[in-house]
């Protein structure tokens, strides 16, 4: 049943990023082609129908074109954003709760103080100082999104780093990063996995909010995060503008959340099957 | 020139307008939004008015003014009994008093510029005098204003809410924070003010036009998304939405004609715009910016909006006097803009930005306008940017090109001279100034600073003048004017009054002072 | 106790003031004049001159941030740029708007949260398990304009069980309480489970039902206590997170709370309100992970404060 | 107890209280299910003791919690009847089970430290079971539960009620869990190795305990232990367990005079006497002129609680001025109840924590050691610690972990390291296969011995066991000694040997010290120590050891006051030194007060 499941998290991720690849292939249209007959005479967006398979928006593009264009977004800011935000994350909670002295305590200063700031108007800020561009994006999202992992992964290594089975190490003679890269970090998997996974939809999602406050990923570039914020107010008047995307982000996030579990099960004999 | 009240009107009621955006002031020297404008209006008066639902001026405060011959000597004539909020009785010294206050810089008010014309004016802002030279106390009922320039539109800017009397004692006792606490002569008082929440406004019962306002009340409810706002307004809880009626919700409600029948349209003073650098290649060429004129599709661009525009030919909408009828202007052709780029060299077309404040429609607009530009080979890219880093990029003339909306330019009163000085007069093209296509034509500046100079605002030549002054601006197509947006106020069933009051060119969404409820 | 609070709030004290100096800072160097902002459209270079000069704008960055220190250490915030009016005004008329939504959005994140992480523990590796997990996400990815406006819709509108927006009574909070917790839920109802399930394993449990006690008596008396410790230093970084959604939320409830307050602010530069907002907000969330750390010990007694 | 009843056999007159009948308990793994217990048979009487012994995994605990209705959810009894009062209990439904559990049947379980919830007080929790049962009021609840804790002599039992279980000692943890099961007099108390954590003094106390209440309420007990000892001590019955079948029952004194099974042979065998240790004597190893470990006047301090200004205000004197030397070759012994310093001295000794005074290895002084020299050390030196599966990564094959060491030392090349990781394996015990498996899926025994096989990975001086063979089964923990003692003879390795166990101490050690309080009160040889005991503490150490013979019941102990003397004091203060006075042939005695 986990493999199955974990197999049909891989296809998930496979489709996706294979749609984001190929999206120039794959797309019917140009994502950013506003199709004369995309739109209706009142200028309403077009229901999916045979000509656009998941409809219109409202500038009478085809949505499916812009899902799998938006892909390529929505993997970089949801999987290399979200990523680096977790490996900085991981990487100052480690050191500062293993490496305890001045070092550590300087580290988790600065989380507090960067947990301090409400991390949207950082955003906001560090975008609007550099012209918003995809990668800049992805850069402000990783910067901002790194503290609540390293709290975390803090708690989690101070209370690791007194486990007897680190202490038998030193007594090899094991070296710190020794420890730390092969004694501990494998046991924080289980932590990242969930952070890591839920963290796909919060960074997408949080990338549509820059993009709404107009320190996003610029028009016409579309993002499955921005689809849902250009059209949320027409969740009604035009649903698959909303809920398609809205379903994308969800399985993308599931589907990672899958196969995570299923790493960590490889990873981690213990708990097997146990959880 | 007056103005007949409806006959079926009915005095009573409390009445519920919605916003999204709370009410940043009440002060009338500093409250330059458009939601509280109208709210400013009911609470103050000016000394002009305009007859409601029109953009005719009618006396206000003043029963009557005279005007030299020469056009820079204006008397007004206070009305009788005309009592501030708190009681007492409104004189010069208040109009003096109120013109020396929205020009001292100390002020900070944005209206400040609109009265440069006066004698005197010069001397305050730069700190050497701290009152007006040219505004005198006659008698407690007469005031002399005196120009340093005939200004034609001087009795429009008389009707501006920064021309508000307000009353020296209230000011001084709340100072900075009087724009909480207004005190007026208008048809309303504020009653209570929420922060956040809810603004209601009273009726004032001395109001000094007899028989108005017939309401008993507003009820301002800020912070309502408008969507929202609809939604109540649908089960019954709101009478207007100040907002207008949400892009998501256009069709819903116009194709129901219960609730299509409850929506007044209207033109509106305002055109949406592209403005481009003339100051940055290949913008500095008039081929390259007539070809973008050419390119631009504006039928789709009113379709993107649900039509709720008509597209626009020329910077003046067309119920501004001065409006050039039969003016086609750039007619839509995307060959003749090929072509016209090969004139400049660029038959490839060249890569350029786009401004555009991040609020919906404006950056599917801008989208649009990129989608056009790119058929005939301009790439454009888009720069979706809160408002305050548009204004910024455009003031410095870092921006090739900037899509008017959101910003955009409703006049402040209905005279043609007001879209030109600091938007397309050299005035407003220097470093930080509003004149973001930074286009400055020396003789179409002295063109309108004759026309300005006329005393009488309507003469036909003047109009004649100002005419031109815009078919010359637009020989130079620093702008591609898109749209004059048009009006659309929903309101509930029980509201009544004509629906010109819905659609008020000065007062958006509703003239509070006329409308009434109908139970 | 006394002197672990005084540590504490010493080091609070330094941490806002780093925020203080960055966000100061950030401001500095923004592309955009709130000069321009104030002073219209049709002020002369003169009068936008003598505005910055009377806010002081035209000061290095230093001395403008020593002036705002200043202010601040005397419990003055400034006044808006454009509306004239102490920001500490505006923010004291709605702060608390915004903490009652706030603590209305813990409370639900974590109940829903909760609840459905214990279920979660309870029922591990069984469908209904995986079926949470999938609610869980769904929590997380709806985006919250739209979850807010669905709720008011199907609860307010068509049911009409709840006002439609608006602020005052306790049926006005539920909704966006909601909306706002629902993304939290998705969060705590993870951690919840793998907090649980770690606890479900240990000894006293056993103990527990070794006693004899029913089972809702050791999965609420005895279980949860121990598998919220580690959610509870969660709740104070969540506080961070909400400010974002609060704006959302405030907007589509038409909550006053300070969210609107401070959007209005970002779109205008009003410098002052911005500050103001982000000083409150992190002062908000220094305060909120205090609190945390001030209850673990009275949950489990085994932590001293240290 | 043994006045109620003989040792021989129950009186057939009185019906048995519980009777098991060829019970069997299954696990459902991966959809094969696989019996744990297997046709297990027994009857106890009211009044009457029954212990279950044997090899750890042989289905002891999984037993008890069968007939707790507490099996894990994969596990069910399959077959078989287990009648209390003639109630089946496995058929019992739940709602009735949990009626049943804590009145009619308790249990205590191994772990004194963990069962108990940390958030809840001591009296919270007491009143709980007993007004799970009862409907009585809070306050008669509250009564009650004092009651119980005055019975099981714990001191000033109002107060304790206010406080947290991590507030108590282990004993008195363990004491706390006994009055919550005698509260509600139970008809059957099942007590799974009520003793293995506690220091024996504590032990002593704790079956004391038990003997003493179940005359009063004439409780049956069922006792699980693996420490035949206790065994032999305690119980009227004994049931011999192994591989999850009984293969043996027999009243104590036949079983410990006349055992049938080959396996009860091997396991009283195997225990530890004290007393035989003489018979293994060898020769001390003599005296080199580089000990490999030499500790003068070390302290180990910790500094705890913090003012305002987060300085600490108090400071553990874990150890306070301890003095000895370890000789090439030798075992060198430490022995203390809980908590007198004896890790802490190993943890000095390999850095783990910092210290003052002197501390040498092979000569060379800890402090002020480089990087390298401090990797050099670790070479020299090796721990065992006392919880094989806490000391090794549960992510790491056992292969790989002892490899490590090599790897981390740079010794060899791949190959090489897999060649001597299979070679150690095979030394102790193990197959080269079982190299790729994970920790988890080892008995305790087993990992006991992939940490002697790690430690011995680098060819050390000296290897510190830390309470190594506490936890092992006898079986097992004679197989780890013996392995230690045949890898002394032939590599020259001296040990550093940690235990509470006088008996295992009395068979391995060459020489020892006894601990209290952070310092040494006596140390010499063996037989000085075993054989003349002069400090009062020594003393009280070795009577409290069981013996494994059932004739030979002891008296209870004295009993201590209630609290442990504390080695905590507030910054400035110390506890005073003691002296150690020679009294001839190097044996060393603090001086009493
Ligand atoms: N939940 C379970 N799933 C599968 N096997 C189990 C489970 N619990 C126990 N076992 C197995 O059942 C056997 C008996 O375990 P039990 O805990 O009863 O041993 P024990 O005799 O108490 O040993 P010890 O002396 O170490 O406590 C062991 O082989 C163990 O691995
Ligand atoms: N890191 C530490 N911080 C504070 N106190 C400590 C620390 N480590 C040990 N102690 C204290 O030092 C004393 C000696 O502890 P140690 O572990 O050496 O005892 P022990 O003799 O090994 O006991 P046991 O037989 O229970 O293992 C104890 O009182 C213990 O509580
Ligand atoms: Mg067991
Ligand atoms: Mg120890």
């Amino acid at each position: 049943m986990r493999r199955k499941l974990a197999l049909f998290g891989l296809a998930i991720i496979a489709v996706v990023l294979g749609g984001a690849v190929f999206a120039p292939w794959i797309a019917p249209y140009a994502p950013d082609d506003q199709l004369f007959e995309g739109l209706t005479l009142f200028g309403e967006p077009m229901p999916p129908s045979g000509d656009f398979l998941m409809g219109t928006d409202l500038l009478g593009r085809d949505l499916f074109s812009r899902m799998l264009y938006g892909a390529q977004t929505s993997l970089i800011i949801g999987v290399v954003a979200n990523g680096i935000a977790l490996l900085i994350g991981t990487l100052v909670g480690v050191v500062a709760g293993f490496v305890r002295g001045w070092v550590g305590a300087v580290l988790m200063r600065f989380t507090d103080l960067m947990m301090a700031f409400p991390a949207l108007l950082l955003a906001i800020c560090l975008a609007a100082i550099f012209q918003p561009s995809l990668w800049i994006v992805a850069m402000v999202i990783a910067l901002v999104n790194w503290v609540q992992t390293a709290r975390v992964v803090y708690t989690e290594t101070t209370s690791l780093a007194e486990r007897e089975f680190i202490a038998a190490e030193r007594t090899l003679g094991a070296s710190q990063t020794r420890i730390l890269f092969r004694h501990i970090l494998p046991h924080l998997v289980p932590t990242l996995i969930v952070w890591g996974t839920l963290g796909i939809s919060v960074t997408v999602l949080l990338e549509a909010t820059l993009s709404f406050l107009g320190v996003g990923v610029q028009p016409p570039t579309p993002s499955w995060g921005n689809i849902i914020f250009e059209n949320q107010t027409y969740f009604q008047a035009a649903p698959w503008l909303v809920f398609i995307p809205g379903a994308a982000i969800l399985l993308l996030a599931l589907a990672f959340n899958l196969v995570g579990d299923a790493l960590r099960d490889v990873l981690d004999p213990t708990q097997r099957g146990n959880d | 020139q007056e103005y007949t009240p409806d006959p079926n009107a009915q005095p009573g009621g409390m009445i519920t307008v919605t916003y999204k955006d709370d009410v940043a002031t009440l002060d009338p020297a500093i409250g330059y939004d458009w939601q509280n404008w109208s709210m400013i209006k009911s609470l103050f008066d000016g000394l002009m008015d305009y007859v409601p639902g029109t953009t005719e001026l009618r006396p206000g405060l003043a029963s009557s003014y005279e005007i030299s011959d020469d056009g820079t000597v204006f008397t007004f004539t206070l009305r009788d009994g005309v009592l501030f909020h708190n009681g007492r009785a409104m004189t010069a010294q208040d109009v003096k008093y109120s013109l020396d206050r929205v020009t001292d810089p100390e002020t900070q008010s944005p209206g400040a510029g609109f009265f440069a014309s006066i004698a005197g004016y010069d001397a305050v802002t730069n700190g050497e005098a701290d009152s007006l030279a040219g505004v005198e106390v006659v008698d407690d009922m007469t005031v002399r204003i005196t120009l340093s320039r005939p200004d034609a539109t001087f009795l429009h800017v008389m009707a501006l809410n920064f021309a508000s009397i307000v009353p020296k004692e209230a000011v001084d006792e709340f100072g900075t924070d009087f724009g909480k606490n207004p005190v007026g002569t208008g048809a309303f008082k504020l009653g209570e003010w929420t922060i956040g929440q809810r603004l209601v406004f009273e009726k004032n019962a001395d109001y000094w036009r007899d028989g108005v306002p017939y309401l008993d009340g507003v009820t301002f409810e800020v912070g309502q998304e408008p969507i929202v706002a609809l939604l109540r307004l649908q089960q019954g809880e709101v009478d207007v939405p100040g907002d207008g009626i949400p892009p998501a919700k256009f069709q819903e409600v116009m194709s129901d004609p219960a609730q299509a029948a409850r929506v007044v349209e209207g033109g509106q003073l305002h055109t949406g715009y592209i403005t481009l650098n003339v100051g940055m290649a290949p913008l500095d060429q008039l081929p390259v910016r007539e070809a973008i004129n050419m390119a631009i599709n504006k039928e789709r661009i009113t379709q993107i909006i649900n039509g709720r525009a008509v597209p626009a030919t020329q910077p003046l909408p067309p119920t501004m006097p001065g409006y050039t009828d039969g003016f086609e202007g750039y007619a839509f052709d995307v060959a003749a803009a090929q072509a016209k780029l090969a004139e400049a060299g660029l038959a490839d077309g060249f890569t350029t930005e786009l401004y555009v404040m991040n609020t919906d429609p404006n950056p599917r607009i801008a989208q649009a306008i990129q989608q056009d530009l790119k058929a005939i080979g301009v790439d454009v890219e888009i720069r979706s940017l809160a408002q305050a880093n548009v204004i910024e990029a455009g003031g410095a003339g870092q921006a090739p090109m900037i899509w008017s909306g959101g910003m955009a330019w409703i006049a402040d009163f209905p005279d043609p001279s007001n879209f030109y000085g600091p938007i397309l007069g050299c005035a407003g093209a220097g470093e930080g100034g509003w004149n973001w296509s930074k286009f400055c034509n020396e003789d179409i500046d002295a063109m309108a600073i004759a026309a300005d100079s006329m005393t009488d605002p309507a003469a036909p030549e003047r109009l004649e003048m100002w005419s031109d002054v815009y078919m010359q601006v637009m020989e130079q197509a620093p702008w591609v004017p898109v749209f004059n947006e048009q009006r659309y106020t929903m309101k509930s069933e029980r509201m009544g009054g004509d629906d010109a009051l819905y659609v008020d060119p000065v007062s958006i969404p509703v003239n509070y002072d006329y409308v009434y409820v109908t139970e | 106790m006394a002197g672990y609070l005084l540590r504490r709030l010493i080091q609070s004290t330094l941490i806002l003031l780093g925020v203080s100096f960055v966000t100061f800072l950030l401001l500095y160097v923004l592309p955009a004049d709130p000069v321009r902002q104030i002073a219209g459209r049709s002020a002369t270079a003169q009068t936008v001159e003598n505005i910055r000069a009377q806010l002081g704008l035209d000061q290095p960055m230093l001395v403008q941030y020593g002036r705002y220190l200043a202010g601040l250490v005397q419990g003055d915030m400034g006044r808006s740029y454009l509306q004239k009016t102490e920001v500490a005004t505006l923010i004291a008329a709605r702060l608390p708007a915004s903490l009652l939504l706030m603590a209305g959005g813990i409370a639900c994140e974590l109940l829903i949260g909760l609840t459905l992480g214990v279920v979660a523990a309870v029922f591990r590796g069984r469908p209904l398990d995986q079926g949470l997990m999938v609610v869980s996400f769904v929590a997380v990815s709806a985006p919250q304009f739209v979850v807010g406006l669905l709720l008011l819709y199907v609860f307010a509108v068509q049911l009409g069980w709840f006002p439609i927006g608006g602020y005052g009574t306790a049926a006005h909070l539920v909704l966006p309480a909601l909306t706002l917790g629902i993304m939290g839920s998705g969060w705590y109802s993870r951690m919840m489970r793998s907090s649980m399930v770690e606890v479900l394993r240990q000894d006293y449990i056993r103990t527990a039902r070794a006693k004899g006690l029913g089972r809702a008596r050791v999965l609420i008396r005895h279980a949860l206590p121990n598998a919220i410790l580690p959610i509870i230093a969660m709740i104070g970084i969540d506080i961070g997170i909400f400010i974002g959604g609060i704006v959302v939320v405030e907007s589509v409830f038409g909550w006053p709370g300070i969210g609107q307050l401070a959007w209005q602010a970002i779109q205008r530069v009003d410098i002052p309100i911005i500050m103001g907002v982000t000083m409150v907000s992190a002062t908000a969330i220094v305060l909120g992970n205090l609190l945390a750390d001030l209850i673990t010990p009275l949950i489990d007694p085994r932590i001293k404060l240290r | 107890m043994m006045t109620t009843h003989t040792a021989t056999a129950p009186s057939g007159a009185t019906a048995p209280l519980l009777s098991v009948r060829d019970m069997t308990v299954s696990v459902r793994d991966r959809g094969v299910v696989r019996p744990l217990v297997a046709g297990l048979s027994f009857e106890l009487y009211p009044g009457e003791t029954l212990a279950i012994a044997g090899e750890s995994g042989s289905g002891k605990s999984i037993t008890s919690l069968a007939l707790m209705g507490l099996l894990p959810n994969n596990v069910t009894v399959t077959s078989g009847q287990a009648l209390l009062e003639g109630v089946n209990l496995p058929d019992l439904p739940e709602a009735r089970m949990r009626a049943w559990r804590g009145a009619k049947l308790a249990m205590i379980f191994q772990e004194p430290m963990t069962s108990l919830n940390p958030v809840h007080t001591i009296g919270s929790q007491m009143t709980e079971a007993i007004r799970a049962h009862e409907a009585v009021s809070r306050g008669a609840a509250r009564s009650a539960a004092i009651e119980a804790l005055r019975r099981v002599r714990i001191p000033e039992p109002e107060r304790r009620m206010k406080q947290y279980p991590h507030e108590l000692s282990g004993g008195m943890r363990q004491r706390v869990m006994i009055a919550m099961a005698l509260a509600l007099r139970p008809a059957l108390l099942i007590a799974d190795e009520p003793t293995t954590a506690l220091d024996v003094t504590v032990q002593r106390e704790v079956l004391d305990l038990l003997r003493e209440l179940q005359a009063e309420t004439g409780t049956a007990i069922i006792l699980i232990t693996h420490d035949m000892g206790v065994v032999a001590e305690s119980a009227d019955r004994v049931v011999v367990m192994r591989q999850g079948r009984m293969i043996e029952s027999a009243p104590v004194d036949t079983l410990f005079t006349a055992p049938k099974q080959e396996y009860t042979r091997a396991l009283l065998s195997a225990v530890p006497r004290l007393g035989s240790g003489a018979a293994r004597a060898k020769p001390l190893p003599p005296t080199a002129s580089v000990p490999v470990a030499r500790l003068v006047g070390a302290q180990v301090h910790f500094d705890i609680g913090a003012n305002f200004l987060g300085r600490p205000t108090h400071r553990v004197h874990a150890v306070e001025g301890a003095t000895l030397d370890i000789q090439p070759g030798e075992t060198f012994g430490l022995v203390g109840e809980s908590g007198c310093g004896k890790s802490t001295i190993a943890k000095a000794l390999v850095g783990l924590v910092p210290h003052a005074g002197h501390v040498e290895v092979d000569g060379k002084a800890l402090g002020g050691l480089t990087s390298l020299g401090r990797r050099q050390i670790c070479r020299d030196v090796q721990m065992v610690f006392q919880d094989p599966m806490a000391a090794l990564d549960p992510r790491m094959t056992v292969g790989e972990a002892v490899a490590e060491p090599l790897l981390i030392h740079g010794i060899g090349t791949a190959a090489e390291r897999h060649a001597r990781a299979a070679d150690l394996f095979a030394r102790v015990g193990l197959t080269q296969d079982q190299m790729t498996r994970y920790p988890h899926e080892f008995s305790g025994g087993q990992r006991q011995r992939i940490c002697v096989a790690r430690a011995l990975a680098l060819k050390p001086k000296l290897i510190i066991c830390d309470e190594s063979v506490s936890a092992l089964d006898v079986s097992v923990q004679a197989q780890v000694l013996d392995l230690l003692e045949e890898l002394q003879a032939e590599m020259g390795v001296a040990y550093l040997f940690i235990s509470h166990d006088m008996a295992v101490v009395e068979n391995v050690v060459d020489r020892l010290a006894v601990m209290y309080l952070g310092q040494i009160v006596e140390m010499g040889t063996r037989d000085q120590v075993f054989g003349n005991p002069q400090h009062s503490y020594t003393r009280r150490l070795l009577d409290a050891v069981p013996i494994p013979d059932p004739q030979r019941k002891r008296p209870p102990q004295a009993q201590r006051p209630g609290d442990l003397p504390s080695p905590i004091w507030p910054i400035g203060k110390a506890p005073a030194r003691v002296h150690l006075r020679d009294i001839g042939d190097n044996h060393l005695v603090a001086q009493e007060a």
